[in-house]
């Protein structure tokens, strides 16, 4: 299944008359308002479905044009800016946001080589060598947006925000990077298109000494960076569960809070476009792309023409639905436990991870024996480790009386010793013993103990 | 008996006596006194052997020893003296027990340790005897720096008043020329090929215009060293601020290092650039002459008087060797050694003086021979020696300068004729506000000035003073042993006498 | 005529920039004008805004620590691409490297956890 | 655009770093213009590399960027504790240490 | 399917590196997982350990002249005979670092934001105080290793970094005087990023001219010191990118040896740093950086050594003039010693331009021996100290050698050392270096050399003075004991000034025979 006709290699980039590369740019840019328009409209429909009420329902068909009344009001309100936010910075951060999370749809690939007036052109607006990696650059790039928001505000609580905001991205920007490692490995490859193709080839394993066909699909290969990708997408886009940026209980409405009118609308674009990009990257990179699911590969004529355009917007759209149910069921994390997933569960996890699959590459020529001796001794060695680690027991917690007690003297008035009076609420806030989150339990299926790192 | 190797151990023992000495508890200051004085004389008495094992008609360079040090400068422990240095071996070996024996109370009176005092006069001497015995460049580079630490030490810490000021100038003065001198040392061995052997140097062919700019740096060395004429500042804060035993060596010895460097290195080295810079050099120690006479005749001082005196000293030491002749170099070697008896011995008289009254201002003193006939005798005897009266050993050497000069120059043998008729003024001025006249009223209130020389006192004056007259009288033993040493240099320069030399001196010292 | 394959991504960026831009420009012109002091002051909850300016006034070091946390996993990030791009081609010598590299990394990474730097509260 | 006009972009964006280092007067900038400076070095690097095509500038490069990365971690870490203790980043300010 | 070469390691000629590295990594894990109460005393000896080993397997290699890992590192004489005095003289530097009796605690704040004597600080100091500055120091003098073995300038200039970054925030950690201590790393950080900088350039530069010279003959550019050598002698192409290049690599290396102009950072850095990672300075980080010097010198750009030499000549004049006259003024013991220390890079230099075999030995020689001298040095002043802790101003000073004349004399004989008075390693070390400038037809500079240590003279000089003869006063600190670590690295010290100074034939035999660079 290599390579088929249809499939792009980089060689059929760069060849494009200016109106074919400019007819694809701008319906690039019109599938990102339209996700939006359409997307937001989905959301609050779906939540709305799930927390058993209609949801928009007015403006248009099913409310469907929803989205677009909001925004046009939006546009008639007033654009404030305040006293002390730095003007040329305020003014620019949203554009930042948006063109960053616009640019990223840049290299996705949504279908493969189709005939246009004549023309043979792949589905895709453009694709180089280091695809990925523009990919990438967009979403770091994103974090400028909300961060500079966030102090052009000259305010306590967007700046707070946007600190977060941005600690919160970079830290799953490393997750989500070392989990794209794994994929690269596998496919040899940054460029969108190769990595499509590459998942297109499948797999063979032998079983009982038959080659049988396995699943190509890196959803599958590399179920681990998979999962971890997805999260990270998540964290990436500022999305609930990890909507802390905005965390209203906490920080108001974070790197927003000042913002207004249009600006406000073009952030809230952003987050849209962002999570629509997301999962098409997610798509692209670990769901076979534009390529048909299974099922449906039984016919021939499944991968090529314009049908894979529809697979891939299927692929998306259950992504989104994803999103939004994750949005719809699961409560808001605590910012320690956010970040401690983040850094010590799903950073390590991926290294390992790496290290296992970068093992079992290298030594798939060697005899079975050897290469039994070669992964099975660190493996085991690990294990050994993890049994035996000397697991420190935690001292008894001291009761609340005792803990009071210790406490230096003259910090606190002492009640009489014949007067029982219970702790105040506040010493007992201060001594309480934090119980470590279980960050195990969030993650789902990554469900580990930190010993195990 | 003839090849124990004498230098080496000359120059070790004091070192060996100097750590013993500061290993001495410092609540026993008397012993620490007795195993100094009791080494010192060891060392002379070993001295006294040397003299006796160096054959006065032999080579130039005898009692040659030589140890490997650092194979890759091709530098050597080497070990070896001509007349010259013998006679100022013999000079320290007799000067320091001396030294050691006057100045037994010096260091109670600061609040310094009494042991470290006599170690760094034993650690002086050791220096000393090294600088003069060295047949090696490297090697008399090394003494030569050394040097300065035991006497920054003895000046700084033991001192009188301005100690500090004077220690440092003293160390700067040094250090600067020691550094030219390093330069040039540097610039012998590369141009010598790489050795820093004595007779190798001598023999080495160096293009004229680097010995003269190598001579420059040894010249300059040795004429801070010495001190001659613009160099000179440092001696007179120096040796009035040292302590008079100090102060004894430094101008009785360590400064001969200045001019028996000319004789010994600038001269043999670089005859050439010796020869070029010569009218230079004699205009220098003309000019010291006169200038130290002059201002030794306006100070109030005492010690830094008889600092003045030397300097001019220097200048007769200096005319003599740049007159090139024979009779001249003799008389100034043996100028080198009376001037070592005799300032020695004014140095220590005066100190003397000085601890009694407690101050070295004339104006304090003024008829003190009424009170202490004895020590103004002293005195008095020690500046006629050193204005050079006939019967007293300088008389010869300068004498012999002034002839040797006249025969080449007669310019600056009258000139520094002259400086004997200054020499005589100060000297006798000196004496006279000092001990002569009426009786200083203040003096006789101070019971430590009614005490005349002690046994001690008399003890260390006594053998400076026989040998004074002794080579007043007789000097040949000495002539004998200086006289082919300064023929070998003058002939490494390149001049040979005018007149008959020989003979003369012969003569003349009867 | 062929364009480089990268000027398609700076042609969609000019485009999102200038739709960014027009908009940000027509709320501006499209929106009401009313002035009310208290509507340009920082937003603090309906209080007072503290006089503490913003630029100067301390937030968490965690967000540093962070931030060079990152920096230093983006570095490793750097270079585990190549490397994992190549990676059949450098096969196990590339594969040792590259675990000595992973591991000094996770020396530094198992300090930064055991010292509490990993640790938000 | 001639390869050449990149090394005088990068000659350029040295200078400005240098210079700014010594009119500059805040920490943060002048660590900037340093990396200004690194980067200006990385360009050049990589110009050189791609006018002649041989690699190995490219692969400095990267190493330059892993330095740089160190850099930054190290200079932050210092300039942060500086200004913590006396809440100014001004390098005029910190005048302890003087003749 | 692999068309890619991988390059030869010689790991045995690269083992001390890669056992420093080793050991710096593993103190950083012992750093996690031990107590806090033995952590001192664990990384103390698994540093000493570390280093001794690496000192054995170098002793090991002694015969080894090798180019390895893609004639990235080069393992020859300098570079064995450099890697050994860095990790002798890092011995004893590791000693004052490990210093806990003297001040309770040691010298090292683990916050910057932990004030000293308060509750906190003591209950920071009570489990043996910061411990960070072992796998730090180990990381630096790793650095330094790679960076004297280094044979291309990339290498060079990430070697170099490895050694400034960890010495850059060594600064930063003194306990007392901290605002000081902060100061003098964020300029020593700013301008050694600085300096970086340019070294970077210079090596975009020169990278660039090796392109160019290579082009057309089939072989690419680098920034080996081989590839360099070549086009040097055969390119006909313009040598401005060479030129400028060789100005702006070397501004690097000559910040690092603190020469001037590029020493404005030495006295604020020797002022503010702690005083054994001041030590450690002065020692090591001129070791390596005058071994990056005489490589990058004498076999990347010999070919243009005409060029260069009265440039860098120039250099080392104000360097000796500007450390001398301004040690002059010097109220504090360790900015004098610091200007000391520019003076002693400026005769280093001297050494240097000699060019010659003899120049090269004669410079490794001084770094060694002024190494020994100032470790020493530094390690005294440690010790002279009040209630305050260290007492470096020179008026408190006055009187030392009466309350303790022990370390009084130590102190001055290091003093005379710095002096070059003959019988201490300072005098032949000087005449080492001397002589084979001189051979190497450098006259100027000897004489300029002369000169300056007469004006610097004075300074050293002064001290003593202060010492011995000035009566001590109230404020005259007492000298604290030391505990065995510094006392055996002061002893070290002074010994090795002395035994350098009377028998130095040995070493410099062994410089001589080391004193050959591969290509």
């Amino acid at each position: 299944m290599l390579n088929l006709a249809q499939d792009p290699t980089l060689q059929s980039f760069g060849h494009d008359t200016w109106w074919l590369v400019l007819a694809k740019v701008v319906l690039a840019f019109v599938f990102a308002v339209l996700a939006t328009l359409l997307g937001v409209w989905f959301e609050r429909r779906v939540v709305g479905l799930m927390q058993v009420r209609p949801g928009p329902n007015q403006v248009g068909p099913f409310g469907l044009l929803q989205t677009l009344a909001d925004g046009i009001k939006m546009a008639f309100k007033e654009d404030i800016l305040p006293t002390k936010a730095d003007k040329v910075v305020y003014f620019f951060a949203p554009t930042i946001s948006v063109i960053c999370s616009v640019t990223a749809l840049s290299v996705v690939p949504f279908g493969p080589v189709v005939s246009v007036f004549g023309h043979h052109t792949p589905l895709q607006v453009t694709d180089v060598q280091v695809a990925v990696l523009v990919l990438l650059a967009c979403s770091s790039m994103g974090v400028y947006g909300i961060v500079l928001g966030g102090w052009a505000s000259g305010s306590t609580y967007p700046l707070l925000g946007g600190l977060r905001s941005s600690a919160q991205m970079i830290s799953y920007e490393v997750a989500m990077g070392l989990s794209i490692v794994a994929v690269f490995m596998t496919a040899g490859t940054m460029s969108t298109s190769g990595i499509v193709a590459a998942q297109g080839a499948g797999t063979r394993f032998s079983l009982f000494g038959q080659s049988l066909p396995g699943p190509g699909w890196y959803a599958v290969l590399l179920l681990p960076s998979f999962i971890i990708f997805f999260i990270a997408t998540v964290g990436e886009t500022n999305r609930a569960p990890f909507d802390l940026p905005e965390a209203e209980s906490e920080l108001v409405a974070g790197f927003m809070t000042e913002y207004s009118s249009l600006k406000f609308a073009l952030f809230m674009l952003s987050e849209y476009v962002s999570m629509v990009t997301m999962s098409a990257v997610t798509v692209t990179l670990f769901l076979g792309g534009w390529r048909a699911p299974w099922p449906i590969t039984i016919w021939s004529g499944a991968n090529s023409g314009w049908w894979p355009l529809l697979w891939f917007l299927g692929k998306v759209v259950l992504l989104v639905f994803v999103f939004v149910w994750l949005r719809g069921t699961l409560p808001r994390m605590r910012y320690d436990q956010f970040m401690r997933l983040g850094w010590k569960v799903l950073l390590p996890i991926n290294l390992v991870w790496i290290l296992a699959l970068a093992g079992f590459r290298v030594t798939s020529g060697w005899e079975r024996t050897d290469r039994l001796m070669a992964l099975g001794i660190p493996v085991v060695v690990a294990l050994l480790a993890i049994f035996f680690w000397p697991s420190r027991k935690p001292a008894p917690a001291p009761s609340l009386q005792e803990q009071v007690h210790a406490r230096p003297e003259g910090s606190f008035p002492l009640p009489p010793m014949d007067l029982q009076v219970p702790p105040s609420p506040r010493t007992r806030r201060a001594v309480a013993e934090r119980q470590p989150a279980n960050v195990g339990a969030d993650a789902g299926t990554v469900g580990t103990d930190e010993r195990e790192v | 008996m003839s090849d124990f190797p004498y230098l080496s151990v000359l120059t070790l023992a004091p070192l060996v006596g100097a750590v013993v000495v500061a290993f001495l508890p410092r609540t026993r200051p008397d012993l620490a006194k007795q195993v100094a004085l009791g080494w010192s004389l060891a060392v002379l008495v070993l001295a006294i052997f040397m003299w006796i094992a160096f054959s006065a008609g032999g080579d130039r360079l005898q009692l040659r020893e030589s140890y490997s040090w650092i194979p890759r400068w091709g530098v050597n422990f080497t070990f070896a003296t001509d007349g010259i240095a013998l006679v100022m071996l013999m000079l320290i070996a007799v000067l320091v027990p001396l030294v050691i024996l006057a100045s037994w109370h010096d260091a109670e009176g600061s609040k310094r340790s009494v042991p470290i005092y006599f170690a760094l006069l034993l650690v002086l001497e050791c220096t000393m005897i090294g600088v003069f015995a060295a047949a090696d460049v490297f090697l008399f580079y090394v003494f030569f720096e050394v040097m300065l630490v035991p006497m920054y030490f003895l000046i700084g810490s033991y001192g009188g008043h301005q100690r500090q000021y004077a220690a440092v100038k003293f160390f700067l003065y040094s250090l600067v020329g020691g550094l030219f001198m390093l330069a040039a040392v540097i610039g012998l061995w590369v141009v010598g090929g790489h050795t820093f052997d004595w007779q190798h140097l001598v023999d080495a062919d160096i293009n004229t215009n680097t010995a003269r700019w190598l001579f420059l740096g040894f010249f300059v060395a040795f004429a801070i060293k010495a001190p001659f004429f613009p160099f000179h500042t440092w001696l007179p804060d120096a040796g009035g601020a040292a302590p008079a035993g100090a102060a004894a060596l430094l101008v009785g010895v360590l400064d001969k290092v200045g001019t028996f460097g000319i004789l010994r290195y600038c001269l043999p080295l670089f005859p050439e650039a010796s020869r070029w810079f010569a009218p230079w050099a004699l205009a220098l120690a003309v000019i010291g002459i006169i200038y130290a006479a002059l201002l030794a005749v306006g100070q109030n001082d005492l010690k830094r008087l008889v600092s003045y005196t030397s300097v001019a000293h220097f200048g007769f030491i200096g005319v003599g060797i740049f007159a090139f002749t024979t009779q001249a170099g003799t008389g100034s070697v043996l100028y080198m050694l009376n001037h070592g008896l005799a300032t020695g011995l004014l140095f220590l008289v005066v100190g003397m003086l000085v601890s009694r009254r407690g101050s070295a201002m004339v104006g304090d003193f003024g008829g003190a021979g009424r009170l202490m006939p004895l020590l103004a005798g002293v005195l008095f005897f020690a500046g006629l020696a050193s204005l050079a009266m006939p019967g007293t050993a300088p008389f010869i050497s300068e004498f012999l300068v002034l002839l040797g000069t006249f025969t080449v120059n007669k310019l600056v043998a009258v000139i520094a004729t002259a400086g004997i008729i200054l020499a005589a003024a100060y000297v006798l001025w000196m004496v006279q506000r000092t001990t002569q006249g009426t009786l200083n009223p203040a003096l006789a209130e101070s019971p430590s000035m009614r005490r005349d020389l002690s046994v001690r006192e008399k003890v260390v004056v006594a053998p400076l003073i026989a040998l004074l007259l002794l080579l007043g009288f007789y000097p040949k033993p000495v002539t004998d042993v200086i006289n082919p040493a300064v023929q070998a240099t003058m002939q490494d320069v390149g001049r040979t006498d005018p007149a008959p030399a020989v003979g003369n001196v012969q003569e003349a010292s009867r | 005529m062929s364009l480089s394959p990268y000027v398609p991504i700076i042609g969609l960026f000019a485009v999102a920039a200038a739709f960014a831009l027009f908009s940000v420009a027509a709320a501006r012109l499209a929106g009401p004008r009313r002035y009310n002091r208290a509507k340009l002051d920082a937003y603090e909850c309906g209080i007072e805004p503290s006089p503490e300016p913003v630029g100067g006034g301390r937030f968490p070091i965690k967000f540093y620590l962070t931030a060079m946390l990152f920096i230093v996993f983006d570095i490793e990030i750097i270079f585990l691409y190549p490397w994992a791009v190549s990676f059949d081609l450098l096969g196990g010598f590339g594969f040792v490297e590259m675990v000595l590299f992973i591991v000094t990394v996770f020396i530094a990474y198992a300090y930064v956890w055991r010292r509490g730097g990993l640790d938000w509260d | 655009m001639a390869p050449s006009h990149y090394l005088i972009l990068a000659s350029i964006l040295f200078t400005i770093g240098a210079v700014g280092v010594l009119v500059r007067r805040n920490a943060i900038v002048l660590f900037m213009c340093v990396e200004l400076m690194l980067n200006a070095a990385n360009l050049a690097l990589v110009t050189f590399s791609r006018i002649n095509g041989d690699l190995n500038g490219q692969i400095m490069a990267f190493f330059v960027m892993v330095v740089a990365a160190a850099e930054v971690v190290v200079g932050l870490a210092i300039i942060m504790s500086i200004f913590r203790s006396r809440r100014s980043a001004s390098v005029d300010d910190a005048n302890l240490l003087k003749y | 399917m692999s068309d890619l070469k991988f390059p030869a390691i010689n790991y045995s000629a690269l083992a001390p590196i890669l056992i420093l590295f080793g050991v710096a990594c593993l103190g950083i894990l012992l750093e996690a997982f031990v107590p806090r109460r033995l952590r001192h005393p664990v990384q103390l000896t698994v540093g000493l350990l570390g280093v001794v080993a690496a000192g054995v397997v170098v002793i090991r290699n002694a015969g080894a002249r090798t180019l390895t890992a893609g004639d990235a590192v080069a393992i020859d004489g300098p570079t064995l005979f450099l890697q050994g005095s860095i990790l002798l003289l890092g011995l004893l530097a590791l000693l004052l670092i490990g210093e806990r009796s003297v001040e309770r605690g040691g010298a090292f704040v683990p916050h910057a934001a932990v004030v000293i004597d308060t509750p906190a600080d003591r209950e920071q100091q009570s489990g043996g105080g910061t411990t960070e500055v072992y796998p730090l120091t180990m990381f630096a003098m790793a650095g330094m290793l790679l960076f004297v073995a280094a044979n291309d300038l990339l290498t060079m200039f990430i070697a170099l970094e490895v050694f400034s970054l960890p010495l850059y925030l060594l600064c930063a950690l003194a306990r007392r005087r901290r605002l000081l201590s902060q100061e003098a790393a964020m300029k020593y950080f700013l301008l050694g990023a600085y300096a970086s900088a340019f070294f970077l350039f210079g090596i975009a530069l020169v990278y660039g001219f090796t392109v160019g010279a290579s082009n057309g003959r089939g072989q690419g550019g680098g920034v080996d010191f081989g590839t360099i050598h070549a086009a040097v002698q055969n390119s006909s192409a313009s040598p401005v990118l060479l030129f400028a290049g060789i100005a702006m690599v070397s501004i690097g290396l000559l910040f690092k040896a603190a020469a001037a102009p590029f020493h404005v950072w030495t006295p604020d850095v020797y002022q503010g740093a702690p005083t054994p990672v001041t030590g450690f300075m002065a020692a090591c980080t001129k070791v390596a950086a005058f071994g990056g010097l005489l490589r990058v010198l004498y076999v990347g750009f010999s070919g243009a050594a005409w060029d260069f030499t009265p440039v860098l000549g120039a250099v080392a004049v104000l360097t000796m003039l500007v450390g001398a006259v301004l040690a002059v003024t010097q109220t504090d013991i360790k900015r004098l010693l610091a200007y000391s220390s520019v003076a002693n890079a400026g005769y280093l230099l001297v050494g240097v331009l000699a060019l010659s075999k003899d120049g090269l030995s004669s410079t490794m020689f001084y770094l060694v021996a002024y190494g020994f001298t100032v470790l020493a040095a530094f390690g005294v002043v440690t010790l002279v100290r009040d209630t305050d802790g260290e007492a470096t101003h020179l008026s408190r000073w006055a009187g030392l050698g009466r309350r303790s004349p022990l370390y009084a004399g130590l102190f001055t004989f290091i003093l005379l050392a710095f002096a070059g008075i003959p019988l201490t390693s300072g005098f032949t070390s000087k005449f080492a270096v001397f002589g084979a400038a001189l051979d190497g037809g450098q006259t100027w500079l000897v004489i300029a050399g002369v000169l300056t240590s007469m004006v610097l003279a004075f300074p050293y000089l002064r001290v003593v003075v202060m010492m011995w003869l000035s009566e001590p006063g109230e404020s005259t600190p007492a000298v604290a004991v030391p505990g065995w670590a510094t006392g055996a690295a002061v002893t070290i010290g002074v010994a090795a000034t002395l035994v350098l100074g009377v028998a130095p034939a040995p070493l410099l035999d062994l410089a001589n025979g080391a004193a050959e660079f591969v290509r």
